[in-house]
């Protein structure tokens, strides 16, 4: 489903090549849920926006659903994103101008569906929130965990089958990272492949996780 | 769908030999004859040449005259003031040959070496007359060009005011 | 410099003109960059950043492309308002005769147009395909635009620094400077068999596009861009103007022709460059592109009805048809 | 209003464009009022060209002077009588007229002596003297009939109802303003004063036997430039002008006065657009951000660069079109009070035209070429940088 395959990610500073992820090798596979640990700046977040297309690496193969995508021009690659991944970032990114129903209708936009369409699966991934009671209200006006619900709504309306989620517990207090479990938990049961970066203790003890990858220093540790 | 594609094709054919039998068939008058590397001034066919600059057949040869390029391109003007015109227009203007029919022997003559009269009955009313022998109040030919390039000819009124004393 | 160049008309034209030249200055430094550098198997971020030029080199071409098209008509209207002070000229054909540019700069218009609109289409395509086939094959092409846009300019300049407006001009009916006796009609064909091609080459033209014979169909196009020229300055315009005599392609965008010449000139001009267009989409890109075709069918009709319908309308109004009077040059 | 749009991609810019406004009103503003002034100026260049058109459209087609040196003199009668024999010429008409300077170089009228008998060819007069009562003004001696700008200095400097003027050789005429030329020939006619031709002849002290020039008409097109020549042949000294001429000379001046505000424009468009790059590229990290999220969402570089496009030609219509109701509303129904007297300003006397509204799709389009296309122009680039913003912004 996902792999990769002797992924490198150096950045070149004057005095010498700073690696951010060196020699990568992961396989994942449909409907699995792997939990990416590791401390802030060890390469996670690099090598999801790898995953996602949103980044090129130095060298080193990404093929997602039998797709090598580094070297797909860029109106594929959005398009390859737009249908088969869904982010939810640490920081939500939702449009704060807008509501949370044209927030969540954002990503369908580059599919040219028809209103009605667009229509019928907003609603539906909002019922999967459950975010659905504040639809015409603004992104600006949410507290935190409403505005991770809407994020979640945002990945889920395009039927993405690979969902990114990441350090998506950061910024939530104890009874909305609860909801949030659920949320992913109804998730992997639509056999969807989650991946979640976070190092957040309170993923250890979930009883569905198929795969935990710990990164330290850009390198996988066994 | 096969159809199709033989009908056009026979439309095409059809086509090209309409365009074909009337190229062929065509016989517009002349302009300029190419590849008179002998210089020498070409018996045109009447009614069937064109004036370059004035861009009318030529009718008789009175009055007419021809211009041979070095590399043997020969135009036809009805009227001496037409070649002087052209003649402006031409780079390297001394290999040029001039020939003017003249009027009074009736044969072509080199014109830089004719006398020109100027209140003659010209095609285009320019008023210059080719004659081999020197007449009363004939100009040479640099001065010729010279009136004709400075406008002193009966096309201008006041020069026809003078020349001819009738008013138009 | 001729004081012509002051008149607020021409002078928003040549400043219309000079920017979108800029513009297209700065895409010609990024396409000469890009062409040097691009490979597209390399991973190297440079690569990528090239990428993202070329979408720089698309913005600033549908820009050119949008302006050079609302500048054509322009053109002309400008030249249509500078009748009045140029002498003797009645139209903008008098006008855009009056030296050697006008012409050339008209038809060097048309073709740019017609490349850019080639390009935008290979663009089109070459964003479609997953390795970016013909990159290369759109940056010497807009090489070859830019050089056109650049002669563009200068002859812009020329041509209208170049009228001097005391010198008086004739206006279209001598325009053509025909030669006594010639012919006007090309291949030396006579009026009726003008027509008999004309509308010949239309039905072959549609039949040629559905039958996907390109080779004829390019014929055809060629051969109609000359008949069809012909056929609408010495028969459909004359019904046009109701005037025997009047040949003249520019009169009838005029006001007192309610702009028909707009629609009918476009029609036939659009008709031409869909179908350059999706010749070169086929020989050369390879891609059948059905809503091109459609369309070029739809304003080559258009075209051949507007003309028939002025016969039709006048034959029907007056029961004869225009006989041209025979001119005799009488001095 | 955003159920109604069709396509979700302009609802989507529609709502993104008017949610956050205040970016977008500074640039707006600016815009609007860069129209306004250009509109307005433009209007007004194409009213004055119209008015001239019009009023010339009246003159006679020919006018015949006799020039010795630089110095017009009077021409003697007989030339009519050659003129008529010219075939293609019609209604020949003698016209004394010359400029009489109330106070010595200030104020200075145009007097116009005209023979009411033979058919007038000056059109406009021709319609004014229709309306006249023929009888009447001819009968008194001492009547006038005068431009508006006359009418309003008279009703100006207390003279109630008539003039007193003084011939060469100090004898003094007075006479009674009989009535008003029309408004359309304002422009032309503003400073004029008609008169029965003897009185013109003795205020301008013209002998007997001569007039000042010869009028005529040469109704087919065609045959001016042979009626020239001919004409011309009559008498070495002869100088003939054509009304096209004259529209020309009428026309570059006022062009003149179009181009010179052209060139000042430029220097301000020139400015504007580099306030516009430089705004468009400074509002950088808001946008970046947002763009960064579009893309990670699975826009392409052509969704984005449509957005940001479509958002600039948002800016550019709404202001165009504000800009050129204002522009409009000012020129034609406030009469445009101070650029007026920048492009009237020149003449002796105020005068107060008002403007023919004369708008057509050429005129738009002039305001059109010489705003939108730069404002597009120099927002070109910094549109395409923000919409090329690369995804991974969105992470970080």
């Amino acid at each position: 489903m996902i792999e990769l395959i002797e992924l490198n990610r150096y950045y070149d500073t004057q005095r010498e090549r700073f690696y951010a992820l060196k020699d990568i090798n992961l396989t994942i596979n449909r409907g699995e849920f792997v939990l990416l640990n590791g401390v802030s700046g060890s390469g996670k977040t690099t090598l999801l926006t790898l995953i996602a297309g949103m980044d090129k690496p130095n060298s080193g193969i990404v093929i997602i659903e039998g797709e090598p995508i580094i070297k797909l021009p860029d109106q594929h690659l959005s398009k390859f994103r737009n249908q088969h991944i869904g982010i939810i970032f640490q920081h939500y990114n939702l449009l704060e101008n807008l509501s949370v129903y044209d927030n969540v209708a954002t990503p369908l936009i580059p599919m040219r569906l028809s209103l009605k369409e667009i229509d019928k699966r907003v609603k539906e991934s909002l019922e999967i929130a459950n975010i659905s009671h504040k639809a015409s209200s603004l992104a600006s006006s949410l507290s935190g965990g409403e505005k991770q619900r809407t994020a979640i709504a945002r990945a889920l309306v395009t039927k993405a089958s690979i969902i990114l989620c990441d350090e998506p517990t950061a910024n939530l207090d104890k009874a909305n990272r609860e909801i949030f479990l659920k949320i992913l938990e109804r998730l992997h049961k639509l056999n969807k492949t989650i991946i979640v970066s976070t190092h957040d203790p309170i993923f250890n003890d979930l009883d569905y996780i198929t795969k935990i990858v710990h990164i330290v220093d850009g390198k996988i540790a066994k | 769908m096969k159809v199709i594609k033989i009908f056009s094709q026979l439309l095409l054919v059809l086509i090209l030999s309409i365009i074909g039998y009337s190229i062929v068939q065509e016989d517009n008058p002349i302009e300029v004859v190419k590849g008179n590397l002998s210089y020498k001034p070409i018996p045109f066919i009447l009614e069937k040449t064109d004036d370059t600059i004035c861009k009318m057949l030529i009718h008789s040869y009175y009055g007419s005259s021809q211009a041979i390029t070095k590399n043997g391109d020969t135009y036809f003007f009805n009227d001496i003031g037409c070649m002087m015109i052209w003649l402006e227009e031409q780079p390297y203007k001394e290999s040029i040959r001039l020939w003017v029919y003249t009027k009074d022997t009736e044969r072509w003559l080199n014109a830089r070496l004719a006398h020109y009269t100027t209140r003659d009955k010209t095609v285009v009313g320019y008023g210059f007359g080719a004659s081999e022998r020197e007449l009363k109040d004939s100009i040479s030919f640099k001065e010729m060009r010279v009136r004709m390039l400075k406008e002193e000819h009966l096309l201008n009124p006041k020069v026809r005011k003078r020349l001819l004393k009738n008013r138009y | 410099m001729s004081s012509l160049l002051l008149n607020t008309n021409i002078a928003i034209f040549l400043l219309a003109e000079w920017i979108v030249w800029f513009v297209l200055l700065i895409a010609f430094g990024v396409t000469v960059y890009i062409l040097k550098k691009w490979d597209f198997q390399s991973y190297t971020p440079v690569q990528y950043r090239l990428e993202k030029y070329a979408y720089l080199v698309m913005v600033i071409l549908i820009f050119a492309f949008s302006m050079k098209f609302i500048l054509l008509p322009y053109f002309i209207f400008t030249m249509d308002k500078i009748s009045d002070i140029v002498p003797g000229a009645m139209c903008s054909a008098g006008v855009i005769s009056f030296n050697h540019y006008g012409m050339k700069l008209f038809f060097i218009k048309l073709l740019i147009l017609l490349f850019l609109m080639v390009w935008l289409m290979i663009n089109h395509y070459d964003l479609d395909a997953k390795k970016y086939p013909w990159f290369k094959l759109k940056g010497w092409l807009y090489l070859v635009i830019f050089l056109l846009i650049s002669v563009e300019l200068y002859w812009d300049y020329a041509f209208f620094n170049d009228i001097d407006i005391h010198k008086v001009l004739n206006c279209c009916s001598t325009l053509y400077g025909l030669l006594e006796g010639v012919n006007p009609l090309p291949f030396g064909l006579d009026k009726t068999r003008l027509l008999i091609l004309f509308y010949l080459l239309y039905i072959m033209i549609v039949l040629s596009t559905f039958g996907k014979q390109y080779f004829i169909l390019s014929i055809g196009l060629i051969l109609f861009t000359i008949i069809g020229y012909y056929s609408v300055l010495y028969f459909f315009g004359t019904y046009i103007y109701q005037m025997p005599n009047h040949n003249c392609p520019f009169c009838m965008l005029q006001k007192d022709y309610y702009y028909i010449g707009y629609l009918l000139w476009g029609s036939f001009i659009g008709g031409l460059f869909l179908g350059v267009t999706t010749i070169i989409a086929n020989l050369v890109l390879g891609i059948d592109i059905q809503k091109l075709k459609i369309l070029m069918v739809l304003l080559f009709t258009q075209f051949i009805v507007i003309c028939s319908l002025y016969v039709a309308i006048y034959y029907i109004q007056n029961g004869v048809f225009l006989e041209p009077v025979k001119v005799e040059m009488v001095m | 209003m955003e159920k109604s749009v069709s396509s979700p991609f302009i609802r989507f810019l529609l709502l993104n464009f008017f949610s956050e406004k205040s970016k977008q009103v500074t640039v707006i503003l600016f815009s609007i009022i860069i129209i306004f002034i250009l509109s307005s100026v433009l209007f007004i260049s194409s009213s004055i060209h119209h008015s001239i058109k019009e009023a010339l459209q009246a003159q006679p087609d020919f006018v015949i002077q006799k020039m010795r040196g630089d110095k017009q003199i009077d021409i003697s009668e007989r030339v009519s009588d050659e003129l008529i024999e010219i075939p293609s010429i019609s209604k020949v008409t003698p016209r004394v007229y010359g400029r009489y300077f109330i106070k010595p170089l200030g104020k200075s009228f145009l007097v116009v002596g005209v023979d009411f008998f033979d058919v007038q060819s000056h059109r406009a007069l021709e319609k004014l003297i229709d309306s006249t009562n023929l009888n009447n003004f001819f009968k008194m001696r001492d009547n006038m009939i005068i431009g508006r700008g006359v009418k309003r200095w008279m009703d100006a400097n207390h003279y109630d109802n008539n003039l007193t003027f003084f011939t060469p050789k100090g004898k003094s005429i007075t006479l009674k303003a009989f009535s008003t030329l029309p408004k359309e020939s304002a422009l032309v006619s503003a400073d004029m004063i008609i008169v029965p031709i003897d009185t013109a002849r003795k205020i301008l002290g013209v002998s007997k036997r001569k007039v000042t020039d010869f009028v005529f008409n040469v109704p087919n097109v065609l045959e001016w430039e042979i009626v020239t020549i001919k004409v011309s042949a009559l008498d070495y000294d002869l100088r003939v002008i054509n009304k096209k001429e004259s529209y020309k000379a009428y026309s570059e001046y006022f062009d003149f006065k179009g181009g010179f505000f052209l060139s000042m424009f430029l220097i301000v468009l020139v400015s504007f657009s580099l306030i516009l790059y430089q705004r468009y590229s400074q509002l950088y990290s808001i946008e970046r951000r947002q763009i960064g999220i579009l893309r990670a969402l699975g826009w392409s570089i052509r969704d984005t660069l449509k957005l940001k496009f479509f958002e600039a030609l948002l800016v550019v219509f709404i202001s165009y079109a504000i800009g050129v109701l204002l522009g409009y509303i000012f020129v034609y129904i406030f009469d445009a009070p101070i650029l007026k007297n920048i492009f009237l300003g020149s003449f002796n006397i105020e005068i107060e035209p008002t403007f023919t509204p004369v708008v057509d799709i050429f005129l738009l389009s002039s305001i059109f070429l010489l705003y939108a296309l730069p404002f597009i122009a120099s927002v070109l680039i910094p549109v395409w940088k923000i919409a090329t913003t690369n995804p991974k912004e969105a992470m970080v």
